[in-house]
């Protein structure tokens, strides 16, 4: 098992924890994990993204050229990334944010409405958690169960009141991804 | 004195110091996204209240505002 | 001990901590600056020294300060900062006062950028001041590992009154791994013997780095050359994968080895009788123990996020009996696992089987 | 509503390159750097002139403005622009410096520059942080002011007290033309113009150092909106950092501008 | 003549060692380095102090006080004070600095250990030139003073004008006790010594940052005999530099020395 | 052509005015400072640049300032004011404008002492500063050669857009030797098509080290490489004595080499079959010549003026089939020609005649 | 009040600034070179009118000079 | 033909300027030279001395450990220097400044009251000389000829009222060199 994602989007939509929650959720499951974000003046243009590698082998580069997975958040990151994910890769969108979908054929796309769906449980800020659970089921490289697990502990202390919106639109985004998906 | 203004929506980060200094309350932010992912300002100016006063030219981090004036030639 | 998700600069300063940092000096830079950021947080409520230099110039001889008085002291920065303290290096090498210094590389030379490099080898290496001198440099591949070895230099440190560079990059800087954390770690007040406190009740103690005459400061370089060679009998630090069988060894260290076991390992998958062979001391360097797998091993490619700086030290430690080739990426590029392994195959057309 | 009548009474100025920006939003770094191309386009002096980036976040001005530009090592643009200014005592020479570059790792060049009366124009962004690497606290952050490195407040007994450069400089004989101005509001705009103006027109008569300070927001790193953050400069920094001339030698007053 | 009803009323300090010095004849480090010794004998700090020697005629100062010491670079021992002072907040820490280190090459940390209110004392030998490395141009050389390195005197057109230290570090808020004297006759020397007394006092009493600036002669260097070296410094010096007070914070005047 | 007495940092400085050295940043040390003093009287009539730094990293600085217009430029400090110029040299390297860097090499680490040294080889020849670059090392033994490759430093470092260094020591600063001084040159204004003179009809230029995306900055190493590459194909210099019959071969650099002669000229007068090899070029390094000595001489003795820094290129030339010796002081120390004859004496026992 | 001095011959530097500050002229320069190479300060006080006033200790840069006064222990 | 020279003394005796003529003397002479002085903080402490090469070979190093002739013009050079001198050396003392004489028996002495000689001719200033051209005379490393030609070129311009001073000084110091030579 070995997952290299990315998740790019604007600042403030939640990139960093998300990548972070995935990798919490690799290390709950016993796997290799590692995130590391984009710093320093990069960040300056508004854009954020985070790169996560969860493997079951040690991992080497926490960077990747080609990711196995990409959340894209936003068209400016749709535009960076669509064309360098893996052949046979995915490709989850935010269809609420993204209109173009991928003219590549070697590659799975799955586009949700994740704002959309988000905002029906009333917490449009959770259109990231949603991505992550349809992460989770698309590939499976951890658990939803572990997602949740994760997700409680690490909102737990300080946004509990925010917990159980979060733990909705990651079930949601799962159900939905699995929908979408070929059988 | 009438005047009017232009902002180019792609220089403009929405930072909405223009819509505060603007004496008659002329600009608004757009609801919708730019390219660059701002929302950006927009001159709503029905009653044609614009001066040309220069205060949001002069305060815009970004120059992308251009002031014009009734016929005064720069 | 529980397993958590460290970001490398904060382990490196959780772990500091817990080996009994007393007082961190630095300046700001990316992509070192969370090291910072977390200390400003962490020092103040344990009664400890954190304090912000105007620069690394004065960050370094603040540390040389505190040093003269026996404290763990400990600067972090990246490479242009890193620069700016050679002087202050060369000072603190030639006194013999131990301290800690973490370099979080990133791609040079000038400003050059943020991203993560190895470029600073032979600065830290090879003494990038003036004078004869070699830090103890530990260059840890993962984020545990840059806890551990942060956790361990200020013993080495104080052991060989060395500096101990612990030369990291950027992407281990930035990035989150799982770590467990060693425990917090009391120290114990005790006499060194040479360290500044006030000449309460005993002759006046001095540090310098002078020797007006060179009798003198022949002396200083002896001493400086013992602490060295002692370093070198104990402080070799190296691991080596898949090399039992190897007929040819991929040599890279840090974030660059890490890449380059990828690549190792999928040579190994296709048949490929490949090691890895990973310093973890840059100095000193495992020169011997490279040099006896060249009594075996004839074939060595170095892998490293520079222009070619490590692959020296890797030629004088084979010898020209073995033949060493090197790949490298410039300009704050982390090389990928496929380069590797193209350069792997282009090397090594004997499969395991054959 | 543009109608044929109209005539354009500003624009960007020419001596701005085409590029946008990488600052954040409602950064005060535009706003200078419209100042100074808007200074230089109006004296004239676009191709005499060559200006000496610092590091910080105006790091990148060097692609913003169209002249002949270099770009300095931390804190050493002042003793970069010596070494331009030596060579060629009639092109135009200025530096763009942030307070982390100019107050903290470059004192010592600053100093030096304004004591030697070097003919050089410093325009000195003074934002209270190092914005670039994300909101640290400078040695111009305020007391009690939070940043990334002071987490509880600066706390001036273990940190000391902001550094008032244009005070300190002032005291220096070789500085002509030192002075402070603020970006928060058009008013305070025209006036940092019209001392960018002075500053270069000092140069460009001989007459020696000249700076001025322009006190500057950082919305980001201060963690408010743009408009709150050029607030606190009006009602914290003003304070603290007052408005003035601090030195304006008599050949400079002479010139009459 | 010495009879037995004599009794010393003045001998060598203890603090400071039997050693003789390496000063030239008549240099007045002799004189400053004896006055710190006494004022360490009369505070009873010897055992408490740890002092940081410069890079300069008095690097060797080390070998002269009985007291623990410190050799810092070249125009870092405020910095490097600072790295002692912050681990033993209750041990007394100074340093020795010249002209050339203090004000040239060490501007940036004594500057900031000013304003960050440091709380060490500097002793700043303000000779007007390089000493140690045989008579260069300092920022504290006099207009028109010949030096090695401004043969022809030094020309304020190129290389500006002195700074006066004592004046720029006081517009500095974390300074508590910025003063001028001078070490050219016996009055002053006595001057002198008392001001050094009060920044240690200050220092014990943890007021912050504190400076005694001392000016002093080269006659090596200055090309000329010690008695008129030193009436070089009373008519030429102290006219440039004059003595004085120049920040004396409220809490160093209630100490009531 | 007249032959006069120089002071070694004196003829550094007037072959540099006569090479058309147009503006000279520095601050004073011992054992450099008379080459300041000297261009401090000599700059001015002339209507050249003469300015005192308040710092060498000011001074850098101010060259790096100076260099960007195109102009030849200068400056000069001795080892622990080169450390402070690393950073600086870096960006220069980066930025790849053209200076030329004179140390006066004084015993180390830290303050140290004035007496000569060759302790900053790894500091000047590895690139002490952060990142890939190697600034063009010339090593005089004389001061006619100081002269001489002063002289021929300006054009070297505007060919190669590189920082060539003067690698020399406080003896060679010091000392008077006979010069024949090269000309007094006229360098006409040309245009480089880099250079900052203020955009006067043409497009805007810039100078900068930075290149923010690793592929912008890999280009930029990419040019310091070429330009490297370049150097290391047409600068390399050396002298050879006595190596046509020789089985050993003494290898030594400035001072030190000067010393060696004069014991392998001994050994000689004993019958000894010794030789002298002495690089020039410390960067680019005469790597192949020595390799190709070395397939005859199987005995090499390094002798140097430190620990042993330029043992290592050595090594490198010649491989592990030639025997590398090394026998260095340090602390300021000059060898003694005995000392060396020792050596030579101990390691070959082979006399001509045999 | 009546005083003395003593001069440590191996200290002084010759530097002659304690002969230009008695305000007696009590102090002169030897003729001899001290053993460091330097022409040695020596008191000549044949009437006894050194004051132990201390400003030849004081401006003695090489703390060469001890001063004594009649009755006062220190 | 090979000397190392060390000619030490307090400063203001002339120390460096007397070494320089010899090695002036030396290139008019057609021989390699290096002059070094003593430099830095050591000029401090109120002493000078320089050395000197003279050699028809070309020279290592400008410095020395054991001098083959020594001009010691006080006695803390006295002290420091006389062990030094090489066996068979030569050294050569200002008896009115030096009073004792050297212990060793294995090298030549010759003591000149050089001072006293130039004060006869009104320039004690010029005992530098004397023990130049002493050790002209005494070694034969350079010709007093030439000595001589280039104290004038080198005194010429701007001290020619002390020149005829300085050349008598150097002549006698030849002359008595020789006398107290044994034949
Ligand atoms: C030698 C060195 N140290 C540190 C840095 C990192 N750095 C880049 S910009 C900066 C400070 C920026 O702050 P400021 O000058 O206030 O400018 P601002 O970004 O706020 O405009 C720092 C510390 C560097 N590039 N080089
Ligand atoms: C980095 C560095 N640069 C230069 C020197 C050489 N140096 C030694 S002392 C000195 C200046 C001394 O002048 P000052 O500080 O005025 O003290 P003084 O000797 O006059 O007492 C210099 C430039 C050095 N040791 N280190
Ligand atoms: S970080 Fe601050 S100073 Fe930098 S661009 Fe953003 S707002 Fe401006
Ligand atoms: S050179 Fe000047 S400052 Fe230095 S010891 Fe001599 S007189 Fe004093
Ligand atoms: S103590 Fe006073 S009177 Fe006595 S010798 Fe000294 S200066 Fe003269
Ligand atoms: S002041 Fe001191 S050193 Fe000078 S002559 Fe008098 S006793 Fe001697």
């Amino acid at each position: 098992m070995h997952e290299e994602i990315i998740i790019s989007g604007f600042g403030g939509q939640g990139v960093l924890f998300a990548g972070q929650l995935l990798a919490y959720a690799g290390v709950a499951d016993g796997l290799h994990v590692t995130w590391i974000p984009s710093y320093g003046p990069e960040m300056r243009g508004g854009t954020a993204h985070c790169e996560v590698v969860i493997s079951s082998e040690e991992i080497g580069s926490p960077l990747t050229a080609h990711p196995t997975a990409a959340i894209i958040l936003n068209s400016p990151s749709m535009e960076k990334y669509e064309p360098l994910v893996k052949a046979g890769g995915l490709l989850l969108l935010d269809s609420s944010l993204v209109p173009q979908g991928t003219t590549r054929h070697d590659v799975r796309e799955i586009a949700l409405p994740a704002k959309e769906i988000a905002a029906e449980f009333g917490m449009p800020q959770a259109a990231n958690m949603v991505m992550v659970g349809a992460l989770a089921a698309a590939t499976g490289i951890v658990r939803l169960e572990t997602l949740e697990r994760v997700l409680k502990l690490k909102l737990g202390e300080r946004h509990a009141g925010s917990l159980e919106a979060n733990l909705r639109a990651l079930r949601c985004g799962a159900v939905s991804a699995k929908e979408s998906m070929p059988v | 004195m009438r005047g009017t203004i232009t902002i180019d929506e792609n220089r403009c980060k929405g930072c909405e110091l223009c819509t505060a200094v603007c004496p008659k309350h002329l600009i608004h932010m757009s609801g919708s996204f730019s390219m660059r992912g701002y929302h950006p300002a927009v001159l709503q100016d029905p009653e044609l209240a614009c001066t040309g006063c220069l205060l949001c030219s002069t305060i815009c981090p970004d120059s992308a505002i251009t002031v014009y004036r009734e016929g005064r030639a720069k | 001990m529980t397993v958590e998700l460290w970001k490398g600069n904060e382990a490196v300063a959780e772990a500091a901590v817990r080996a009994g940092l007393q007082a961190y000096f630095g300046y700001p830079i990316t992509p070192q600056t969370e090291l910072l950021e977390y200390l400003a947080k962490r020092m103040a409520p344990l009664g400890r020294v954190f304090l912000q230099a105007e620069s690394e110039l004065a960050a370094i001889n603040m540390v040389y300060g505190a040093a003269c008085t026996g404290a763990r002291v400990m600067t972090s920065s990246s490479s242009p900062g890193i620069s700016l303290m050679q002087e202050g290096i060369s000072y603190i090498a030639a006194s013999g006062v131990p301290c800690v210094l973490v370099d979080m590389m990133r791609g040079g030379p000038g400003l050059g950028n943020i991203a993560p490099s190895q470029a600073d080898y032979f600065q830290l290496v090879k003494g990038g001041g003036h004078g004869d001198y070699h830090p103890i440099v530990l260059a840890p591949a993962s984020v545990q590992e840059a806890a551990d070895l942060t956790y361990e230099a200020f013993d080495i440190a104080m052991k060989y009154r060395s500096v101990v560079v612990i030369a990291a990059d950027g992407a281990i800087g930035q990035m989150m791994e799982p770590v467990e954390m060693p425990p917090m770690r009391d120290i114990p007040a005790q006499d060194l013997g040479w360290e500044l406190t006030g000449a309460r009740g005993r002759k006046r103690r001095l540090v310098t780095s002078i020797g007006l005459e060179p009798t003198e400061l022949e002396q200083i370089n002896f001493r400086v050359q013992e602490r060295q060679a002692l370093a070198q009998e104990n402080e070799v630090r190296y691991t080596e994968r898949w090399t039992d069988d190897a007929d040819m060894v991929v040599v890279a260290f840090g974030t660059a080895a890490r890449v380059a076991q990828s690549a190792v390992r999928e040579a190994r998958e296709h048949g490929l009788r490949v090691g890895l062979f990973r310093p973890i001391s840059l100095w000193p360097f495992p020169t011997e123990q490279l040099a006896r797998l060249s009594t075996r091993v004839k074939r060595f490619l170095v892998v490293e996020m520079n222009a070619g700086q490590m692959v020296e030290d890797v030629r004088l430690a084979v010898g020209s009996g073995a033949d060493v080739s090197f790949f490298g990426r410039m300009g704050g590029f982390v090389p990928m696992p496929e380069e590797i392994l193209e350069r792997i195959e282009a090397l090594q057309p004997v499969a395991a089987g054959s | 509503m543009l109608t044929d009548s109209m005539a354009v009474v500003w624009q960007r100025p020419s001596s701005l390159t085409p590029l946008q920006t990488h600052y954040c939003p409602g950064c005060t770094h535009g706003v200078i750097n419209r100042l100074v191309a808007e200074v230089i386009d109006e004296l004239g002096i676009r191709e005499n002139t060559i200006g000496v980036a610092a590091v910080g976040c105006s790091v990148f001005a060097y692609n913003y403005f169209d002249c002949d530009f270099a770009e300095a090592a931390h804190g050493r643009a002042p003793a970069m622009a010596t070494g331009v200014k030596r060579v060629y005592p009639d092109r135009v020479v200025f530096t763009y410096q942030g307070d982390g570059d100019l107050a903290s790792i470059g004192t010592a060049e600053i100093v030096h520059a304004a004591a030697r009366g070097e003919n050089i124009t410093v325009i000195f962004v003074n934002n209270a942080v190092y914005g670039m690497t994300g909101g640290q606290m400078a040695p111009t952050t305020l007391p009690g002011m939070i940043t990334t490195s002071s987490p509880l407040g600066r706390d001036t007994h273990m940190t000391g007290f902001p550094i008032r450069m244009s005070e300190m400089l002032s005291t220096l004989d070789g500085a002509s033309y030192i002075v402070r101005r603020s970006a928060h509001d058009p008013g305070n705009i025209n006036k940092t113009k019209k001392a960018i103006k002075t500053a270069f027109q000092a140069q460009i008569n001989g007459l020696g150092f000249s700076m001025v300070e322009v006190l500057a927001a950082c919305p980001v790193n201060w963690n408010m909106t743009p408009g709150d953050a050029l607030r606190f400069v009006e009602e914290k920094m003003v304070p603290y950092y007052p408005l003035g001339d601090f030195k304006v030698a008599e050949a400079v007053k002479n010139m009459g501008l």
